[in-house]
């Protein structure tokens, strides 16, 4: 009884994982823009491993004994919930930045410009690429110790 | 039929190794042709990695107990261990000849590096 | 149930790999590539479960780490033409 | 089943390596090389060659790319738009692989128990059946790598090291050539700094 409903458990979790990746693919193949295949892409990989990581780890406690794989899964699950929505997140404004400009249903781009893109993707006013942003922090700092200096 | 199963990674390999061969010869752009050197050798550590299989078998660590399992072949393992990681250091230095390049002619195209040459009174 | 999940999931690897030959931009096929890779870490898992050995989730463990820090590699590339030396000088490029 | 799983994965790697051939731009082709690399590694776990594929998806798929990323970050990442794929190239590597799909012919098929590499007395099987007790460790490929083909692996560290002195003496150093005045500025310049600060210097060219 106990392992028919371990089986069954294992199965539908198995089940729900290879729909959610299958369901991801078919989204990154057929959607018509970057942003909208980053969105079917990442939020199903990353769903997909958890559920089919956790039918594993459930296979590796009752099915296998064996309880190393069982946490060495867990392990894969707990890194891939952090890296595959950072990576996604990176990936995201990366593209922003570079000017890829997101289109609505019509296909008609929702930005003027590439360059409205990149400061869109910009959070931060100074250009840090050319270090305006160090030489704004060393102004700031040197005011900060000249103040102390003007203290002591 | 039976042939074309049994057969079919060689193929396979030939076909990668054909590739990288392709990309070597054809292409003028010095990275490409380092890519193309990758392709291939990532085909030879294939060929021998399938020689080593054999079907039915785990991978070649010693289990403890009473029925030891079917192993596969541990020795092209071992040696292609060893050319992963020359073949890394081939490809570094490659590539560090090609930044060389770079600085030096300021193109990466083999051809167009043969004209900047032959342009230069002397080297 | 092992074999159901690898043949999803190779079904799945055809489709990115597909979108990554397709894919018009690179942030496309690194996308696609990044998603191959996930793919590929699942597919070592549940096929060591089906041959009875799950020793080897190192590496798909591996994989995984690897397959991140090689998509932000590749990202920071994009978006400094660079590798982050910090002495980024835009008329070289 | 397993053979079909190594087979998949074998024509994805065809695929990527159409790829890698049909595409200009440089950086997909790295991007496609790491995945290829990934797929590859994928391959090898199925093939049993668990240590194998552990050094490629570590070495071939995460170094490999990071080399090549740097490469690129000191030249140009775009292929020139150009057809150069010669008629000569083709019918060349055409006839070479013939020849060679000509050779596997006769070989063993995959998975073969019997073959020469799986039965000879000296290599395979000596080393399944003694090296648990001759050497000891329970991977049989560590004990052959580092015990019985100690010398390959010192080999192989000395080829690594010669490498990396290579790159070293290639970028690292302090260049000095008539003719490529180096700018006052430069990072490089200045002495005190270590070649690795060095390998920063933003390429400077005659040509561009």
């Amino acid at each position: 009884m106990f392992d028919l409903l371990i089986m069954a458990v294992s199965w539908i979790l198995m089940i729900v994982g290879c729909v959610f990746v299958v369901s991801g693919a078919v989204g990154l193949v057929r959607m018509p823009d970057l942003y909208t295949r980053l969105h079917a892409a990442s939020l199903t990989d990353t769903g997909g491993t958890i559920v089919i990581g956790l039918a594993l780890i459930i296979q590796a406690v009752f099915i296998f004994d064996n309880n190393m794989a069982a946490i060495k899964m867990g392990l894969i699950v707990f890194f891939t919930l952090f890296t595959g929505p950072t990576a996604s997140h990176a990936l995201a404004k990366t593209a922003l930045l570079c000017g890829q400009v997101p289109v609505d249903a019509d296909g008609k781009p929702i930005l003027d410009s590439p360059e409205e893109a990149t400061l869109l993707a910009r959070s931060r006013p100074a250009d840090y690429r050319h270090g305006e942003d160090a030489k704004r922090i060393e102004d700031e700092m040197d005011a900060l110790n000249k103040k102390r200096r003007g203290e002591g | 039929m039976e042939k074309i199963a049994g057969l079919y990674s060689y193929w396979v390999v030939v076909v990668l190794m054909m590739a990288g061969l392709y990309i070597m010869i054809a292409r003028y752009n010095l990275v490409k042709k380092i890519i193309g050197l990758g392709l291939f050798q990532t085909s030879i550590f294939y060929l021998y990695i399938t020689m080593g299989k054999v079907s039915g078998g785990t991978a070649p660590i010693l289990v403890h107990g009473d029925v030891q399992p079917v192993f596969s072949n541990p020795v092209p393992h071992v040696l292609i261990l060893t050319a992963i990681v020359v073949g890394v250091a081939t490809s570094a230095v490659a590539l560090a000849l090609i930044v060389r390049i770079y600085e030096e002619f300021g193109s990466i195209e083999a051809d167009e590096i043969a004209i900047i040459e032959a342009q230069e009174p002397e080297a | 149930m092992f074999i159901a999940g690898i043949l999803a999931l190779l079904v799945t690897m055809a489709l990115t790999l597909w979108r990554t030959l397709l894919g018009p931009t690179l942030f496309d096929r690194l996308l696609a590539v990044n998603s191959f890779g996930t793919k590929t870490v699942l597919l070592i898992a549940v096929y060591g479960f089906m041959t009875g050995r799950p020793d080897f989730l190192d590496i798909a463990l591996v994989y995984a780490l690897i397959n991140f820090v090689g998509t932000i590699a590749v990202l920071k590339f994009f978006e400094y033409d660079d590798l982050g030396s910090g002495k980024y000088q835009e008329d070289d490029f | 089943m397993e053979t079909l799983v190594a087979d998949v994965l074998l024509t994805f790697l065809v695929v990527i390596a159409v790829g890698i051939i049909v595409l200009r731009d440089l950086l997909a082709a790295v991007i496609l090389l790491g995945a290829y690399s990934l797929t590859a590694a994928g391959a090898f776990v199925v093939m049993d060659a668990v240590d194998v594929a552990f050094t490629e998806a570590a070495v071939g798929s995460g170094i490999s790319t990071i080399l090549f990323l740097g490469a690129l970050s000191f030249t140009k990442h775009e292929q020139k738009p150009r057809g150069n794929d010669s008629w000569v190239a083709v019918l060349f590597v055409v006839v070479t692989g013939a020849l060679l799909i000509y050779g596997t012919l006769d070989m063993p098929y995959y998975g073969s128990a019997t073959s020469a590499a799986q039965t000879n007395p000296d290599l395979a099987v000596r080393f399944l059946q003694q090296s648990g007790s001759e050497v000891g460790p329970p991977n049989i490929v560590t004990s052959v790598l580092a015990s019985y083909r100690g010398y390959d692996t010192l080999g192989e560290t000395m080829v690594v090291f010669a490498a990396g002195m290579a790159v070293l003496s290639l970028l690292g150093l302090k260049r000095r050539r008539p003719g490529l005045e180096a700018p006052e500025d430069a990072p490089g310049d200045t002495p005190g700094e270590t070649p690795a600060d060095a390998l920063d210097e933003p390429p400077t060219s005659r040509h561009t």
